[in-house]
């Protein structure tokens, strides 16, 4: 067994004071100095540290109260009142949440997993991964202690394709080439960003981030340059450019490569594999409802991994999209049904936004995930995409030390591994790889709601 | 408790004219309440002076700082390590305050930022009056809790002066006439033979007696 | 004692701890007020308290808001000085979550102030979760008009737990409901203590939670259930014979296949000695029993009770996992008497918020699964199926019934009695801000004890009162007529107002 | 130099008194002082010298009543609280009397922020009632307040003020009742245009018998115009111009406006001769002391009486 | 955008009750202007303090804007009331060190104006320019621009 996968993790504070769900309303005028809310009310001495942020023109009144309501219920003249923040409600979109957001800053900041009292407070269920409940397991079934055990519980996967048997030689000698395969100790790539503000900055922090976790970061090539060269061990090439280029020499210092699914991925693949053999190649694939058809055709034509994505709203292409859990689905369960599934790795990517994705996406059926937009959020970006647009960051973020965003970074995805282990134990399942395609060990909603609803209101 | 108001900017400005590191040091108790030499006024002024500097090409470092008292040594003593990296310290306390951290530091000059005004009461947010003169020798026992002292603008013992009209006093017709309020209170309370005493002269020696007034409780001296 | 001759408590008046109470509206008095005090003498709910310079509406909480116009007694239009404003309350929109929305939180405050449904237009039945019972409703038959005066006096609300036949006492509860879990070192001793009052007042029960058992409630040993859980915190044999129900805790639903973790800071010296730990240092309850990986481990365990407490009827708490209805069927074989099935959406005083929110399955989906698999079974009517999890009301509690259980335990509802306001930081620092759940000296003399038994008490007698209600309107004469009843529910998803005869409510 | 006061010996043998007013220089000169003494001289039975009256500095009352006493007039000398402390106040008093000054009033005196002087610090040690009471002691028992004994007591007639037309109304007369407490014996009230409050003023003064415990002297302005008559009814406080007389003083041409008001001065003294109680008037004619004469005059007040100390 | 404002930085703080959507309606403005402007929503206008203003003004504004709902109109009652007085005083504190009290305005929506932030941020960058550029930065290193 490899030794114990841990992450180091340590407080990387905010740059920008949080924003927070609610703010505080206070009318200065009236105000009876009577110290209140400063003295006896507030245990989390919001007012004592009160600050301005010039920057933001934010009150840490704001960032910093925890919502217990003790000054507004006690203020003698009534002047304390709380609203909800206009700025956390401008966060992100209808799949970016605010709460998705910060969770993920908090995640960034401390590396710790969040915690919180009282029961769940959000929706019931809702469309895409909230649709779906994870099991866990009960008196009869064999459990694991999941962070706080003792007993390890591997997150490694394998990317890469894999011989089905193995043949042996008279000697007893295998003598059937496997495949090259690339470990990474977390189920997880960092992708490319669908939009980010300029320069080198982010992607320097992705790489050092990928470096410091074990795992890789895809990087264009046409991205590539006397800095970003410096980590191509790290990286993962997307060739968006012209393959020639690419030399020998570059290529023997990755481990994997990505291509697009264009006209002909697998010569593509077989002449990069011509010239460093033991590169993995990676075939990109846009998700679509031909995915199952054409991940099936590429795998019998000698694919190792998959790479399927959706966008950046985890959604495929085409008229009437579905979302990358039910192609997942799709494609999984085909690729089972024709026998084949095991030979490959299939990685997803698009709309991953929090730790339960990751579980929630392995179980339909992915080895491993790609994430770009998480990574950014935990630099402290807003989900803005003033970038997109050509406006300035409101938060700075090309000018960020990547240092400092790596180890954002680092604290984000050690906060998805412990969670990744919470749920793994909860189900008694001991490794990652185990998870993969166990929709038996799942709740959907569509199917809960049949079962369980649809007969009400009937008589007899 | 103790009002005061910031002095005109032009003053201010002229007594830190030769100074380049300033300590704008609040006080967080009385001047506080009456919005004059809390943090957020010190937060105000400060960011004023920046801003005059610069409006004048000048380079200045302002500290800003507030304590909970400036009359106490206990809190003053937060100051310490920290007053001597400056050149001058603007303190936004009462007089009493400006003093006291005058005599912790006796190397430093120390200029008042506030005039201060009275002893006073909040009437309503944002309106303080003054209703104590500190004379050391309280009447209002006898004069239905309004202090004629400093409520009416002759400080008149013995009813009003022929200029009481209307309630309102001839001086300043903002102002209620104190002995109005007195013989109706006392009227109400149904003591109005008060009214009728003669009350002799006051004895103003409690108020400016040999120098500063001293008070002494034994019990709440430490021996140390 | 049986429960048809109980005699339920009295409600007394239990206002807000705090200054401002916080309502849906919010009233202010102009300076045009001359303090003429009409408004004073008008409000029938009042809102008002006379003041030296003006009024003080001081209760602006119980005021009706604008819909208040056509009454008579409306102030603001006749104030003379036309000096009273009624706004919507600012700090409303941030209270509460989906679960539990303002006028949830509001209603309950209501309930456990006045011991009465809210006058108010307050939604106190349902949340706004967006489905589970937020979209279910009771199908409840056109009133007739002619309901006779006190008919519903005779509704019985008692359930029996011991429905196993076996030589064990009958334990009867006169509501259909007892209070769940939380620990000594979770919650404070007042929060403890004003729950197994308000229990034993109730004629019910209330768990210990794994925390151990205060000396403070040995003179309620006869409604007290006490746990038995992962972490064998504070068990002892002396505390299994003390009383009539004791609980194995397999799982929580907030945090099902975790343990519990309580962070150092509540770990108080008091705590610490309870549970046989250091104090300051954080305790983990592990997952799961070490001592149980089987259904036949399980028997053991609930044997071992059997054999020190020859009175005691044993409960088996668990989650809501895929396989819950062989869970049921399990404990049904291995001797429970009860089994509480506890929905992902229940309450804690920490968990990862991945696990509130993904793991295991709500109790709405899971009660009918297990329900319906012990009718197959055949032996649904030897156990007690207790749901728990996301019970939030009145409603919620008759739904679930309707659903396939026989009663419900609770627990976040008392703390919202108790003016919780789910800010959800009962796990950080000094603990809950508002006294509750917490260990800190200070804080926990935030509460009083009367006041927080007699809160609790209030809520549950308006809960009583419209559980009553439902079962009037539906021609029940028992609750235990109400369970299993799928028919007399609609989910507005499937079943639309115009398919069904009577009203949706 | 006389041996007592004339406006004593008159109020003491029953006469009808009439007192007037003499506002001192804005200078140095004596001439003014000696010149206005000579108009009224022989129309008056005292004249009073205000104290910086309003607050404006002006020659000092004290020596223009010692240069009127030089005229051979009796001079009534006003002093105000508002100026000096109880050290100078008594200090004066006893001047006053070694100058042969034989009549003091007491007042507070007008605040200072009236005045040319609205810098200055209101003194204000003793008010009114207590300098009475200081006088009185001074002269009848030989003491200064705090007991000490005097070689010589000042020999002085005391008077105060009285102001009907402030408010509290009901509260007037009890004022004037602590100021007869005080020591006072002779009162000059504030100008009467509103008799008919001031009769009821009177009646509650008779009630207490106040009347037969000190000299009451009505105070009588003329009116100069019609703007006079408003601006004292608007701007002063403590003055009590009814419509009645600001009709009356519009209803007349501009030009024949003083006629008016002198008419009006010498009714209202008409008035006052006839009221019980009322033992005098007191005519304060603003910087217009040369009708004085006339309205005496036209008011049958003339000649005076002469007294036996004479 | 009009030339009178060219050159002048530009901070407005606004209530965020005018416009739900605030922050994809100022968009276009920002992406014309950069950081020559910056909005700050506030949940009330009534929660402006004299020293956002005058932080506002030190950071190298040029002109302060703080736009606010119709008097009588406002969510809490009377919030930007209490906004407008604070403006009032801010403006005399600024004037005692010598700039121009029009550097910090109120701006009471009307029935007139446009509903979205950006178009009034537009209009009142449109006006006639009441001050130039602010002696605070032109006398020294502005730090408006710097982040």
């Amino acid at each position: 067994m490899p030794p114990k996968y841990h992450i180091e993790t340590s407080q990387a504070p905010n740059r920008f004071p949080k924003i927070t769900r609610s703010g505080i309303i206070a009318w200065e005028e009236g105000c009876l100095k009577c110290a209140r809310c400063v003295k006896k009310d507030c245990i989390y001495q919001v007012y004592e540290k009160r600050d301005l942020d010039d920057r933001q023109m934010l009150d840490s009144l704001d960032s910093a109260c925890m919502d217990c309501f003790r000054c507004v219920q006690n203020c003698p003249n009534r002047l304390i009142h709380k609203g909800l923040n206009p700025a956390y409600r401008a966060l992100g979109d209808h799949y970016w949440t605010p709460e998705i957001i910060s969770e993920l800053w908090f995640q960034a900041e401390s590396g710790r997993i969040p915690v919180s009292g009282a029961g769940y407070g959000g929706p019931f269920s809702g469309p895409g991964f909230d649709a779906m409940w994870t099991d866990m397991s009960e008196i009869v079934r064999p459990t694991r202690d999941g962070i706080h055990g003792r007993e390890y519980i591997s997150t490694t996967v394998d990317i890469g394709r894999k011989a089905m048997a193995l043949e042996f030689g008279p000697g007893g000698e295998i003598v059937s080439r496997t495949p090259p395969v690339v470990e990474i100790p977390l189920p997880v790539i960092f992708d490319m960003l669908p939009w980010a503000p300029p320069g080198d900055n982010i992607p320097l922090s992705f790489l050092y981030g990928a470096l410091a976790l074990g795992t890789f970061a895809i990087v264009r090539q046409s991205a590539i340059n006397p800095i970003i060269r410096e980590f191509l061990p790290y990286a993962i090439i997307y060739v968006d450019g012209d393959p020639g280029s690419l030399h020998a020499q570059m290529l023997r210092s990755l481990k994997i490569i990505e291509v697009p699914d264009g006209e002909d991925p697998i010569a593509l693949q077989k002449r990069f594999k011509s010239m460093h053999p033991e590169l993995v190649v990676m075939i990109r694939l846009r998700l679509s409802p031909g995915a199952r058809e054409r991940s099936l055709y590429l795998i019998e034509q000698g694919a190792e991994v998959l790479h399927l994505v959706a966008d950046e709203y985890g959604l495929e292409g085409g008229s009437d999209p579905l979302f990358i859990k039910e192609r997942m689905k799709d494609v999984h369960l085909h690729l089972v049904d024709r026998g084949v599934r095991d030979q490959v790795t299939l990685i997803g990517g698009g709309g991953i936004a929090m730790a339960e994705h990751m579980a929630k996406l392995i179980i339909c059926g992915a080895d491993a995930l790609s994430i770009d937009i998480p990574l950014l959020v935990s630099m402290e970006c807003r989900v803005c995409r003033r970038c997109k647009e050509g406006i300035s960051c409101p938060v700075g973020l090309d000018d960020v030390d990547p240092l400092w965003g790596s180890l954002r970074i680092r604290n984000l995805m050690a906060a998805w591994h412990s969670q990744l282990l919470e749920i793994l134990g909860a189900m008694g399942i001991r490794e990652a790889r185990r998870l993969r395609g166990e929709m038996g060990r799942a709740m959907f909603f569509e199917d809960l709601e049949k079962e369980i609803f649809a007969t009400m209101g009937k008589r007899g | 408790m103790i009002t005061a108001e910031r002095k005109p900017m032009a003053e201010i400005r002229a007594m830190l004219a030769p100074y380049r590191k300033i300590l704008v040091v609040g006080c967080g108790s009385c001047v506080a309440e009456c919005a004059s030499g809390g943090e957020k006024e010190v937060g105000l002024l400060a960011s004023a002076l920046r801003m005059d500097a610069k409006i004048e090409g000048r380079t200045i470092e302002v500290r800003e700082m507030t304590i909970d008292r400036q009359c106490v040594y206990e809190f003053i003593d937060q100051l310490t390590g920290i007053a001597d990296r400056y050149e001058i310290i603007l303190s936004l306390g009462c007089g009493a305050g400006v003093q006291a951290v005058a005599e912790v530091f006796p190397k430093m000059l120390v200029i008042p930022a506030l005039n201060t005004t009275f002893i006073g009461e909040t009437k309503e947010p944002g309106l303080w009056v003054e209703n104590c003169r500190a004379c050391g020798d309280c009447k209002l026992g006898y004069f239905a809790a309004v202090c004629p002292v400093t409520r009416c603008a002759k400080g008149l013992f013995n009813g009003p002066c022929g200029g009481s009209k209307n309630g309102v006093c001839e001086v300043d017709p903002d102002s209620p006439c104190a002995w109005q309020l007195i013989i109706e209170r006392l009227e109400n309370a149904g003591r109005s033979d008060l009214l009728e005493a003669i009350y002799p002269p006051a004895d103003w020696s409690r108020q400016q007696g040999k120098g500063p007034k001293k008070i002494v409780r034994e019990d709440q001296r430490s021996e140390g | 004692m049986t429960a048809n001759h109980f005699h339920f408590p009295g409600i007394k008046k239990a206002p807000s701890r705090f200054r401002n109470a916080l309502g849906k509206y919010r009233v202010t008095i102009t300076k045009a007020c001359t303090n003429c005090g009409l408004c004073v003498d008008l409000c029938p709910y009042g809102v008002y308290r006379a003041g030296a310079k003006r009024p003080k509406a001081s209760c602006d909480h119980l005021c009706l808001g604008p819909s208040c116009s056509k009454n008579d007694f409306y102030c603001t239009e006749r104030c003379p000085e036309k000096a009273i404003r009624i706004l919507p309350n600012p700090s409303f929109e941030v209270l509460g979550d989906r679960r539990w929305p303002a006028e949830l939180l509001a209603g309950t405050w209501h309930m456990a102030e006045t011991g009465t449904v809210p006058h108010q237009d307050l939604n106190y039945k349902t949340g706004n979760s967006g489905g589970g019972f937020d979209k279910i409703r009771f199908i409840l038959p056109k009133k007739n008009g002619n309901g006779s005066p006190g008919a519903n006096e005779n509704i019985a609300t008692a359930i029996e737990l011991n429905r196993s036949g076996d030589i064990r006492p009958r334990v009867t509860i006169p509501v259909p409901l007892y209070l769940g879990g939380m620990s000594f070192g979770s919650v404070s001793i007042v929060t403890m203590l004003s729950r197994v009052r308000a229990a034993a007042a109730l004629g019910t029960f209330c768990c210990t939670g794994e925390g151990g058992y205060p000396e403070e409630l040995m003179d309620y040993d006869d409604h007290i259930i006490t746990q038995v859980a992962t972490g064998l915190f504070g068990v002892r044999e002396e505390t299994i014979r003390r009383v009539r129900i004791v609980e194995f805790k397999y799982a929580q639903g907030a945090k099902p296949g975790l343990g519990g973790h309580l962070l150092g800071d509540k770990v108080t010296p008091r705590v610490a000695q309870m549970r046989e730990a250091v104090a300051g240092s954080a305790l983990f309850s592990p997952f799961p029993f070490h001592s149980v990986y089987s259904v036949e481990d399980h028997k053991k365990h609930v044997d071992w009770i059997k054999e020190i407490n020859k009175k005691a009827l044993v409960s088996v708490k668990v989650s809501t996992p895929t396989d819950v209805d062989m869970v049921a069927v399990g404990s049904y074989y291995a001797g429970a008497h009860i089994v509480q099935l506890d929905g992902s959406y229940g309450g804690t005083g920490a968990a990862p918020d991945i696990a509130k929110k993904n793991i295991a399955m709500p109790i709405e989906y899971a009660l009918p699964k297990v329900h319906r698999f012990l009718l197959a079974e055949g032996i649904r009517d030897r156990i007690t199926i207790i749901a728990s999890g996301g019970i939030r009301s009145a409603y919620d509690m008759a739904k679930i019934i309707a659903m396939g259980a026989d009663g419900v335990c609770l627990g976040t509802a008392d703390l919202v009695a108790l003016e919780c306001i789910r800010c959800h930081h009962c796990e950080s620092g000094r603990g809950c801000a508002r006294g509750i759940a917490t260990t800190d000296g200070e804080l926990t003399n935030l509460m009083e004890l009367e006041w927080g038994t007699q809160r609790i008490i209030n809520m549950y007698s308006a809960w009583r009162a419209q559980l009553v209600h439902i079962l009037g309107r539906l021609g029940m004469r028992s609750v235990t007529e109400l369970v299993g009843r799928f028919d007399v529910l609609a989910h507005l998803d499937y079943i639309k107002q115009e398919e069904v005869e009577g009203e949706l409510d | 130099m006389k041996a007592d006061s004339n406006l004593k010996s008159i109020l003491a043998n029953n006469n009808f008194a009439v007192t007037a007013e003499c506002g001192p220089p804005k200078g140095a000169d004596p001439g003014v002082i000696r010149k206005k003494g000579a108009v009224l001289k022989d129309h008056v039975d005292s004249v009073n010298v205000t104290d910086n009256q309003t607050g404006a500095v002006r020659l000092s009352s004290m020596a223009a009543c010692a240069i009127l006493k030089q005229e051979g007039l009796d001079p009534v000398l006003q002093m105000v609280t508002r100026d000096r402390n109880r050290i100078a106040l008594q200090s004066d008093v006893l001047g006053a009397s070694s100058l042969g000054i034989r009549n003091i009033l007491c007042l507070s005196g007008d605040h200072q922020s009236f005045g040319n002087q609205k810098e200055a610090k209101g003194v204000f040690d003793l008010d009114s009632i207590q300098f009475v009471q200081a006088v009185r002691r001074m002269r009848d028992e030989g003491r200064i307040i705090g007991g000490e004994q005097l070689s010589d007591p000042p020999r002085l007639f005391i008077g105060a003020v009285a102001n009907p037309f402030a408010d509290p109304f009901d509260y007037r007369v009890v004022r004037l009742a602590k100021k007869v407490a005080a020591g006072a014996e002779f009162i000059q009230t504030q100008c009467i245009y509103n008799l008919k409050r001031f009769a009821e003023w009177m009646r509650q003064v008779r009630e207490r018998g106040l009347d037969k415990k000190v000299f009451i002297l009505g105070g009588v302005t003329p009116l100069k115009s019609v703007r006079m008559a408003e601006y004292m009814s608007r701007q002063v406080a403590g003055m009590d111009v009814p419509d009645g007389i600001i009709n009356r003083m519009r209803g007349v041409d501009p030009k024949d406006q003083r006629r008016e008001g002198i008419r009006i001065a010498v009714e209202t003294v008409g008035a006052l001769k006839e009221m019980e109680g009322v033992h005098g008037v007191h005519i304060m004619a603003i910087e217009w002391e040369d009708v004085v004469p006339q309205i005496v005059e036209e008011a049958g007040l003339y000649p005076r009486p002469r007294t036996s100390e004479e | 955008m009009d030339q009178k404002t060219a050159g002048l930085n530009i901070a407005i703080f606004f209530c965020r009750q005018l416009d739900a959507n605030q922050d994809k309606n100022r968009r276009a403005i920002e992406k014309e202007l950069g950081l020559r402007i910056r909005f700050f929503p506030l949940p009330c206008s009534g929660r402006i303090e004299l020293l956002h203003l005058l932080r506002a003004i030190e950071a190298g504004a040029d002109v302060v804007y703080l736009v606010a709902c119709p008097e009588g109109a406002c969510r809490y009652r009377e919030g930007n009331l209490r906004a407008k007085r604070r403006i009032m005083f801010a403006q005399k504190l600024i004037e005692e060190i010598g700039l121009e009290g029009a550097r910090i305005e109120m701006v009471n929506k009307t029935a007139e104006m446009p509903a979205d932030i950006g178009a009034i941020a537009m209009e009142l960058l449109a006006r006639d320019a009441k001050v130039s550029i602010s002696p605070v930065r032109s006398n020294a290193v502005a730090s408006f621009i710097e982040k």
